[in-house]
């Protein structure tokens, strides 16, 4: 059984105006997603703001309802529990966050904010030094020393910080952690440390990540699998090696030829398919295939008819009416 | 703008409406009557009049023909003052009481906004401090204590103002100065946390990395920004103004309306009652709507809906 | 010949806790139509760097308290370090223009894009009325905003976070100044809006001839855009170099360990463990004796706690390569 | 293998467990301004608290044989013209002015605090028609609401003033009796400027809450499976609290300023009781004869208002994280 799974999620926000609220509009920020994650692996999330990524997040998590769909978590349909259910399930998945200093209550001690998922789902018992040997155990685990457990969270770096929020998100020991964007806040010398925490931590106790990031060599870095997002849809999905190798929708060509590569030869022999113009708003998507305005392969058929994720290769799927992957010389 | 300018000011009507209704039923509910102290009258003569002011019908039908005559623009005869209709006396009251609010406000910016300037552009100097401690001044003496200090230092010492009455425009130095100064204290203190938190922003780093002067960058740049809470006070610091107004009107001797707001209420003049109501609810609510759309002009985000 | 010289700048924060020695003895220089990139971490010291060349540090509580900022256009060379304020202003937006990294709050939401920009040629050029006008059109017309006529008369929020970076380009490059200081100015954007906007500052270099300061901690970025790179590291300038030489022949020990550090988009370096640096950068406020860098240094000796590192001159690549490091390469274990 | 990646480095420049609060405090304690005003207040209010209780004189006392003395020996600021001891009335006069402040303020802050706790936390609907009753009652003339809640409730014998007695009746044995009236309106102050006085607070306490309740460290709490109690009291509150401390703080000079032009109207503190700006507005109307029954209550009136209002800008600065960053 797969320890994710993601049927056809939708996540629809009512944008409502005046006393009583009615409805004038809906932003469709996740439409339609499916999505799969086995234990122990890592699927990276991809794409740019207000592409639905982080909104996928949280209604996996249930911080936000789906719309329509379905969310199986070791089987369990997420999505359709409530209540002391839900609260349950809760224990299963935990959260990193983007900001590690806004993700931290800043009126509460490290030794508290560690040992409240604890505390909440009664499993801290009524000692109270074993659950602060617990709590130190937790943050040799992420490497920080216990000794500052009863400071505040201002007190630490950045990378503390972030690490503090791991130990926070490992105290249940959960079997799936999503991780929306963990590294971006973070110093450049201090990236690779968390990156390393988190995939030592996987290889230890069998955790499935979703790893959400638009640095795509993070991402590329840490997942078997990827799947890149564009105005709330899953536009490719494939595994991380095949992605990179032979990306099949022009969007994905686009994302990865616009990411400067840390190597000057290289970038100075690049030729570069730069997409015009913005991500158009939400709001008003455009008709057929969202990308066909940036697009620069479109026809008439994609201003018409939305595409599906089709497969294109052992496990590599794209939501393209070109048959075929469009040569990554063509002229932008 | 301008459509949206009718709709809210239909929009206010409700609202006003609600107001009205409430005091109405508020005032005649209440212990006492408007005669209580003609105790020694005959009650023939209490029933007399009290059938001329229409107080013995149910409490339902006077409420409707009240409504009735407030369409026609008749709010009746004051109680107090037999023979002068409510709108007289607002007629003659309500421009006394504007002029004084106009120029108090017109004082309390023109000082309250360079003082506040001062203090956020010299944060943390003894300008500052010295911008800051005049303004709290300001808002902790009271207007009833403030009035006469200044009578006796500016009229009855230095002889340069008169004591009372509103006639010339020598008249009206002591009561507007009165009115103004804790408002202009409010200005300040407005001025300066809204110029403090526009001075730190990122285009006012821009607009001096584009070698404009400290000058250029205050006024064409920090000014509107800054100002924005100070206009968002303008509506209820201008109602606060003629409320205020009523000591100073009283100690001044001045024909305005607070006199007669006071006295209405004390004297349960109904019509009265319900007049001052009207008038300073709509003056209000205008005033809001007013600065409401000033608040959009100003800052183009807003969109008013 | 080089356009800006900076010679031992120290900009300081006099704080209640004490001087914060924000940049501490840095020196480079940046050369006409070349692009020079800034690298380093946050607190590194690379944005006060750059705000102490158009002197624009807050003050209080930041000063230049030392060095100086050679400036040189057309014959004249002047030092930035003590130029009057008067003189700064004229300087500012006119010869040296700067970007700044967020296009989403470095706008005055309160005023029209066409004012903004022709406030620009109104102070530098005594340009009003329509004649501003008509140059502000075609400089937004040169930075590839469509529309442009109509965008003069929008104000920023009805406009996306790369065109409002457009516009704020277009600002700076209306007086057509020498030097063109940009600090991170793709930080906040997408990456599909970060190609746009680099291709854009690119072709702009190569119209104009103007040398740009280019700030950010993106290293991409930095193979990218940059001709000379200048590494960063707790106030000091610890490295610099030509961007080949940077890249392939790292010199210094933080240098080396950043670029290891790294995972890439273009090698598939597989799921291994990243090569990362131990420990945190220090804070600013505190920073340890010696080379700062020494406690996360795999090559520490003794006098590394000591002193800092006098500077070496090298010559890598055929270019001037500059490091502070008391371990040559050779030596280090 | 994993230990490559453990680093026990100290956390930079820490005293161990000073919390937020510890460093606002130690940010207000560097404020001169703010710590004369506290002190400045504290002996106000102990004065307030012990002068009458010690004091050689009743407030209530008449001798009007003697009339109006300028401050001496033996009254140290003075008496009024019916002889009565003016310290005693002023230190009498502050304790209602305190009181009228304290009192009002928390009623304020009840009320601002549930209505815009609820209003923020719940959103939506429940949100827009409760915040949309608070736009009404802004336009509402909120003083003429006051003045005629005084002039037509607030009387003797009235069913407001029955109820005062039957609610006072259990504990004092001679409820019915008239000395008792003046305290009756003085509650009746309370109520009525406290009722007036949430609006703002609702608002600020709305903003607050909606501002957290979108920060990550909620939205952790809620991944984890916190519930809505502990996310209120853990999480929310105790974050919105500086604001709400310092909006407080600027209340009660407000209202004790809003007492005073009640009183002056003559629709606040009632005789033989006194407040500051029951006195301040009788000396202003004698203040060319008998200056110095003026001068003290307005000087101590005045000094209040300054101190609280220097005190409450000294929290702000002190809570305020934006100021704090320089």
């Amino acid at each position: 059984m797969s320890l994710l799974e993601v049927e056809d999620l939708q996540v629809h926000f009512p944008v409502r105006r005046g006393l009583l609220q009615r409805t004038v509009a809906t932003v469709k920020a996740v439409d339609g997603v499916r999505l799969k994650l086995e234990p122990g692996q890592t699927l990276g999330l991809v794409g740019e703001s207000g592409c639905g990524k982080s909104t996928t997040a949280r209604a996996i998590l249930r911080l936000v309802d789906p719309t329509g769909g379905k969310v199986l978590v070791d089987g369990q349909d997420v999505a359709a529990l409530n209540g002391a259910e839900l609260r349950a399930a809760r224990q299963k998945m935990q959260m990193i966050f983007q900001d590690p200093y806004a993700s931290l209550n800043p009126r509460m001690t490290v030794l508290d904010i560690i040992a409240e998922p604890l505390r909440t789902h009664g499993r801290a018992g009524k000692d109270k030094k074993a659950l602060v040997r617990k709590v130190g155990a937790l943050m040799e685990r992420t490497g920080l020393s216990p000794s500052y457990m009863r400071r505040y969270p201002h007190e630490f770096s950045g990378g503390q910080r972030q690490r503090v929020g791991i130990a926070r998100a490992l105290a249940l020991e959960p079997k799936l952690i999503i991780a929306d964007e963990p590294v971006s806040a973070l110093d450049m010398s201090i990236r690779a440390q968390i990156i390393n925490l988190l995939v030592d931590l996987q290889k230890e106790q069998g955790i499935g990540y979703v790893f959400i990031a638009h640095d795509l060599a993070v991402v590329r870095h840490i997942s078997d699998e990827i799947a890149v997002m564009y105005l709330g849809r899953v536009v490719e999905r494939a595994p991380a090696v095949a992605l990179f190798a032979s990306p099949q929708h022009p969007y994905t060509q686009a994302l990865l030829s616009a990411i400067p590569v840390p190597d000057p030869k290289r970038e100075r022999k690049r030729r570069r398919l730069v997409l015009t113009g913005d991500v158009p708003s939400p709001l008003a998507p455009p008709s057929g295939c969202t990308f066909h305005p940036r697009c620069p392969h479109a026809f008439d058929r994609c201003r018409q008819e939305a595409p599906e994720l089709t497969v294109r290769g052992d496990g590599h799927e794209a939501s393209c009416h070109l048959e075929e992957a469009p040569s990554l010389e063509a002229d932008a | 703008m301008g459509s949206y300018a009718v709709k809210r000011l239909l929009g206010l009507i409700p609202t006003l409406l609600l107001v009205v209704t409430l005091v109405f039923f508020l005032v005649r509910l209440a212990p006492g009557g408007p005669f209580d102290a003609e105790r020694a009258a005959p009650p023939e003569v209490i029933a007399a009049l009290e059938a001329k002011y229409n107080l013995d019908a149910p409490l339902g039908e006077q409420y409707l023909s009240f409504l009735g005559d407030l369409l026609k623009g008749d709010l009746g005869y004051s109680f107090k003052y037999p023979g002068r209709t409510v709108n007289e006396i607002i007629g003659m009251s309500l421009p006394v009481s504007m002029t004084l609010g106009f120029w108090a406000m017109i004082v309390a910016l023109s000082f309250g906004i360079p003082l506040g300037m001062i203090g956020a552009i010299r944060q943390n100097t003894w300008k500052d401090t010295a911008a800051m401690a005049v303004a709290m001044v300001g808002i902790s003496i009271p207007r009833f204590v403030l009035a006469p200090l200044l009578v006796l230092w500016l009229s009855l010492g230095l002889y340069l103002f008169p004591v009372a009455r509103w006639e010339t425009w020598r008249h009206m130095v002591l009561p507007v100065i009165c009115a103004a100064l804790p408002t202009m204290a409010y200005v300040a203190r407005l001025t300066r946390g809204g110029m403090l938190e526009v001075i730190r922003a990122d285009y006012i780093r821009t607009a001096r990395a584009k070698g404009l002067t400290e000058r250029q960058v205050v006024l064409r740049h920090a000014l509107r920004g800054g100002l924005l809470p100070v206009v968002s006070f303008l509506g209820p610091g201008f109602s606060g103004l003629l409320v205020g107004s009523l000591v100073i009107e009283q100690i001044f001797s001045i024909p305005g309306m607070g006199r007669y707001f006071v006295e209405a209420a004390q004297n349960r003049d109904y019509t009265l009652v319900m007049g001052m109501t009207l008038v300073y609810g709509t003056l209000l609510m205008v005033l809001n709507a007013a600065v409401d759309m000033a608040y959009a002009w100003l800052d183009p985000r807003v969109k008013l809906s | 010949m080089a356009l800006l010289e900076v010679e031992d700048l120290q900009t300081h924060f006099f704080t209640e806790e004490g001087v914060v020695k924000a940049v501490d003895g840095v020196s480079f220089s940046v050369d006409r139509g070349e692009v020079v990139c800034l690298v380093g971490e946050s607190g590194s010291g690379k944005s006060v760097t750059s705000l102490s060349v158009l002197r624009l540090v807050p003050d209080p509580p930041g000063r230049i308290v030392g060095g100086a900022i050679r400036f040189h256009h057309g014959d004249e060379t002047e030092d930035l370090a003590k130029a009057s304020e008067a003189r700064m202003r004229s300087i500012r937006g006119d010869r040296i223009a700067m970007i700044f990294q967020d296009p989403m709050t470095s706008l005055n939401p309160y005023m029209r894009i066409g004012q903004q920009l022709a406030e620009v040629l109104e102070v530098h050029q005594n340009l009003r009325g329509d004649e501003a006008r008509k140059r502000c059109l075609e400089m937004l017309e040169a930075v590839g905003i469509p529309g442009a006529a109509s965008r003069l008369d929008d104000h920023p929020h009805q406009l996306s976070g790369g065109m409002r970076q457009r516009v704020v380009i277009a600002m700076a490059l209306l007086c057509a100044p020498d030097l063109l200081i940009a600090d991170e100015p793709t930080t906040a954007l997408d990456v599909t809006i970060q190609a746009q906007i680099l291709e854009l500052i690119e072709e702009r270099k190569e119209q104009m001839g103007v040398g740009v300061l280019f700030i950010t901690h993106d290293l991409g970025v930095v193979a990218k855009m940059a001709d000379r790179v200048a590494v960063m590291y707790a106030g000091r300038l610890v490295e610099q170099g030509s961007v080949d030489a940077i890249f392939e022949q790292p010199q210094h020990p933080y240098t080396e360990a950043l670029l290891r550090s790294i995972p890439r988009v273009d090698t598939d370096g597989g799921r291994g463990r990243l090569e990362a640096i131990d420990g945190l950068p220090p804070s600013p406020a505190k920073l340890p004796p010696g080379c700062p860098f020494h406690p996360r240094c795999r090559y520490a000796e003794d006098r590394c706690r000591e002193r800092f590192p006098e500077r070496r001159d090298l010559e890598l690549d055929g270019h001037a390569h500059q490091v502070s490091c008391h371990v040559p390469p050779k030596e280090r274990g | 293998m994993s230990e490559a990646t453990v680093d026990h480095v100290t956390a930079p420049e820490a005293e161990a467990g000073s919390s937020l609060w510890r460093d606002a405090w130690r940010r207000l304690k560097k404020n001169r301004a703010a710590v004369v005003s506290a002190v400045i207040l504290a002996v106000m209010i102990l004065g307030c608290i012990f002068v009458p209780v010690f004091g050689s004189h009743d407030y209530a006392t008449q001798d009007l044989a003697l009339g109006a003395t300028a401050p001496s020996g033996a009254h140290w600021m003075g008496t009024d013209p019916l002889g009565r001891d003016i310290m005693a009335r002023v230190f009498l006069g502050g304790r209602v002015s305190f009181a009228v402040g304290i009192i009002a303020t928390l009623v304020s802050f009840a009320i601002g605090v549930t209505w815009g706790g609820v209003a923020g936390y719940f959103g939506g609907r429940v949100d827009s028609v409760m915040m949309r009753a608070v736009d009404v009652l802004y336009t509402f003339p909120f003083l003429i609401l006051v003045i005629l809640l005084q002039v037509f409730f607030a009387n003797k014998d009235g069913a407001f003033h029955h109820l005062f007695q039957k609610a006072i009746g259990p504990f004092v044995t001679d409820a019915t009796d008239p000395s008792w009236f003046p305290v009756f309106q003085i509650n009746f102050v309370f109520a009525a400027l406290g009722g007036i006085s949430w609006l703002t607070m609702a608002r600020i306490v709305r903003g607050q809450v909606i501002a957290l309740r979108e920060q990550p460290f909620v939205e952790a709490a809620r991944s984890i499976g916190v519930g809505h109690t502990a996310i209120i009291f853990r999480h929310l509150l105790p974050n919105a609290l500086g604001p709400i401390i310092v909006y407080t703080t600027l209340t009660i000079p407000q209202i004790m300023l809003t007492e005073a032009f009640l009183s002056f109207l003559g629709m606040g503190t009632q005789e033989p009781l006194s407040s500051w700006g029951l006195l301040a507005s009788k000396g202003a109307e004698v203040m060319e004869l008998y200056p110095w029954m003026l001068v003290f209550p307005a000087v101590m009136l005045a000094l209040t208002l300054f101190c609280f209002n220097f005190l409450g800008d000294g929290l702000r600065d002190a809570l305020d994280p934006r100021i704090r960053k320089d």
